[in-house]
């Protein structure tokens, strides 16, 4: 059953250096909050996991808290680059960053096969592409009733997922809606998890589009509002547009990055 | 289907190249066609289809959302705005596996940082894998949406830069090594019907599979589209030359773009 | 885009003689109408899917409409047997029944191994049991990764799948909501599909739990109200479960069986 | 928790072999665990269990109904009851795929026709596969239930009928062929924990896995146990004796059954 405690508590309890973190959600209830937290907390040398590391990846890479990254497109979605990812492979700073590269549907079906408890996936994904031979997480099998060759992809099974929803209650029972991308996944595929929510409410009412994860597959819920801002929360919050436009400029510099950290990260309590 | 308050009545309006390709891809969607969209100019583009000749396009975005009908530009393909509108938003994981893995999807519509002769794409690195000199975000959902739809609409602004040959990294299929390849790989969809640029449109050759200079926007050359081109182009013996935009088109168009400049401050 | 038409010629159209024909419904919203209606139009040497074939199966079986069942369970849920699927198995009346027979686990990830367009599926089944060697479609495959084996079932892609759902729009686009078993997949595995509903709607509002099928995976929806009983319909109608208490003492001899079918089935308009 | 309102206070009230099952049966579930329920004996004591000591049993059902709080006992696994007091309704391959295989389920409860000595169940046929005398149902969710939860307890009455050796069908494993053979089959689940019986209370040897009888509910002999067994039982040095339910145990298990009865004329 999940403990209801602080983000403190949870990442202190929950993360270890070295420890496989995957941190999800699909341009949607992106755990902010949390990832400035394990920054806070001095984490290294973590393996990163998200199919769409954006902002708060590039400023937990860009802080020097991973060695490596599983993804599968790191952008600012509808603005441009992530310049610290971009520096960590371009440049190795502050650290050199390993990764591991895949399409969006390679990656979404390691955690599926996570999920499930099986050591692999099988897709139709990658054929002719460079990513194929190149990715050592990528192979084929045969199919043993036509003989049809597929891409198979191993299982991730992180040691902690950490993802924001709307909803808990006090039992932590967890309801997410809108967008809720591969969290489900990445919750039941990790050893550990943890989930902060926009509010604790007395009783969960299932919302169309609810996605729910009963208390007994979490470890962990931190109550956070605006805890995926600049993200957004649906039914609590918008997206905040204007300061993913401004993250480009924050973000191009090595300084202004830093300086933009001390002051808004560092300097602030969880 | 109203045209822009702020623009006046002429028979040829003013457009930019941009808006040239976005309202040329626009057309090239038809009613009723069900469209996995990447974002970017081709979301502009599906959306200005949807917004003029074409109500009925269903919009799929590899966030979940099943028949979006966003009322103004999406920033990002997980904008609230595509769920709030959608017939129906399920898992990252369903909408690969379910929905565009087994070529349910009619047209695929990408853009990327590179494009070869085949029409292969590049969205992951310029330079060398290991040390690149400029690394881009990856491959995303295009590896699969070139893989897996029925056909696939590209657009991409034709440079130096952006029409090389060979890539640099090849993250999406078109033609692969040219005719055969995507049959031996087994692949289902039938690959790209098209490039759209800001210069004209390049169509597969039926037998070679190599990309040719089929259509030229108003007031561009040959020349300029071969200027454009890393390798030596091939042209059509009898090249087309696009409509110019109607004040219709720009109108909504510009209305759309404008909206999510709104839409962004919120 | 699904087309609205009669159940009647919903059935007429799109399911033939030899057809194979998943019909799906987990002890919910089962299509009984249409069952009944298949057999009022005397199909003949139909291969029938399902995981739970219960009463509208012992119905269809006994009225020879069936060559072969593809199936996980079949019972009469919370009361017995079905008396008219072991006569066909165990007597051959009123035609030999073959069987391919599946566990849950195993046919459903064939359902969803044929809406994701693969070959075959993988999982964790069918170990140490008498199912694995007996069952042509139960095979095994190892692991690229691990080279653990593992269970590998083919997809099952039906010419029909039948479903029936509470509520369509007037597009042809469905929702159902409660308990949705493997209908979204059998519908998406299958070459066509008739959804019976129990009403159209001006537009359909996402519930909670509810799944939509959008029109252009459908072929043809016809409002059928009442279309699921005796089974359910959450949110229109109970489940009649003093019917199928009295369907043992119906279906157990041939006679009483036929009479109760002339009486209720056979003579009764779509 | 009430008695129930027909029922006379006494030190041992009357109960059936039955209700005894179900009572020894619900004793074993402890709140707070997870329990993957068969509908039928599983279900009524599962429920029983979740009525009087473990109120918050977490209760399965592979209709897709996870944390099912019926008031009532369900008819069948698919009932609108279980769906509607669920904390959530997910598709049948998520339950199986996301929930069942995992190993994430503490206690599959299952009923079968025929047992043998190491716990494999039958729920096949009666006969010959090809030709048998008595078609069952089939397998349903048992052999994954049987394979993947982390223990297993099997409800079914104990006599020559139901205790054979061999089985006349495999459907679901228990200790396969003795020691070592659910390691070698790869399950990660530890198998069957007990099998409890109208007559007592079954459970693997530690060393052989054979099937041991190690209680007797109140009024039945061992002999009368061996006789209900198709091949030499084993008995525990130590018998214990299982206790007599208590009146607030049959009270809330004639509730519940007498609701179902009440439920099926809805």
């Amino acid at each position: 059953m999940a403990e209801i405690v602080s983000l403190r508590d949870a990442v202190a309890e929950l993360v270890a250096d070295g420890d496989t973190v995957a941190m999800e959600g699909f341009s949607h209830l992106i755990p902010h909050a949390a990832g400035h937290e394990l920054i806070r907390q001095g984490r290294r040398h973590l393996t990163l996991v998200r199919l769409t590391p954006d902002l708060v990846f590039d400023q937990l890479i860009g802080m020097g808290v991973a060695d490596k990254l599983v993804f599968s497109w790191g952008g600012n979605p509808g603005v441009g680059s992530l310049h610290r990812f971009r520096d960590a492979i371009e440049n190795g700073w502050p650290t050199p960053l390993k990764i591991e590269e895949h399409s969006h549907a390679g990656l979404t079906n390691r955690f599926v096969a996570g999920a499930s408890g099986l050591p692999f996936a099988i897709l139709r994904a990658y054929a002719g592409t460079g990513l194929a031979g190149r990715v050592a997480s990528i192979k084929s099998v045969q199919c043993p009733f036509t003989g049809e060759t597929l891409a198979a992809v191993p299982a991730i099974n992180p040691d902690v997922a950490i993802i924001h929803a709307q909803q808990a209650d006090a039992h932590g029972n967890v309801q997410m809606w809108g967008i809720t991308g591969v969290q489900k996944e990445a919750v039941l595929a990790s050893s550990r998890s943890i989930v902060t929510v926009e509010e604790i409410v007395e009783r969960i009412e299932l919302r169309p589009g609810g996605v729910v994860l009963p208390s007994w597959v979490i470890t962990a819920v931190a109550q956070v509002p605006g805890g995926a801002r600049p993200s957004y929360a649906s039914g609590y919050y918008e997206r905040d547009n204007t300061f993913y436009s401004e993250w480009e400029g924050i973000s191009r510099s090595r300084d202004t990055f830093i300086a933009w950290m001390q002051r808004n990260v560092l300097g602030v309590g969880a | 289907m109203t045209a822009s308050r702020n623009h006046v009545s002429t028979a040829s309006p003013k457009f930019t190249t941009s808006e040239m390709m976005s309202i040329a891809a626009a057309r090239e969607l038809r009613d009723g066609q069900v469209c996995f969209v990447g974002i970017g100019a081709p979301s502009t583009a599906a959306n200005l289809a949807r917004a003029t000749h074409a109500p009925g396009l269903v919009l799929i975005y590899e966030s979940g959302c099943i028949g979006a009908k966003p009322a103004s530009l999406p920033l990002s393909i997980g904008d609230g705005e595509l769920a709030r509108t959608a017939d129906a938003v399920v898992s990252v994981p369903e909408i690969f596996n379910y929905w565009l893995q087994p070529g349910r999807i009619d047209i695929g519509f990408l853009g990327a940082a590179q494009i070869d002769r085949f029409a292969n794409l590049n969205t992951t690195v310029i330079g060398p894998y290991e040390r690149p000199g400029v690394r881009l975000p990856g491959a995303g959902g295009a590896p699969e949406i070139a893989a897996s739809c029925k056909e696939v609409v590209i657009m991409i602004k034709q440079n130096r830069h952006s029409f090389v040959d060979p890539l640099d990294f090849r993250t999406s299929i078109g033609f692969g090594d040219g005719p055969g390849s995507r049959e031996r790989l087994g692949l289902r969809g039938k690959g790209p019907r098209m490039v759209i640029t800001d210069l004209g449109i390049l169509r597969p050759d039926p037998k070679s599979c190599e990309l040719t200079l089929t259509d030229l926007h108003p007031g561009v050359s040959v020349d300029a589209a071969r200027e454009a081109t890393g390798w030596a182009l091939a042209v059509a013996p009898e090249l087309k030359r696009t409509s110019a935009p109607t004040e219709a088109e720009l109108g909504e168009l510009r209305r759309l773009v404008s909206m999510r400049a709104e839409g962004s401050t919120k």
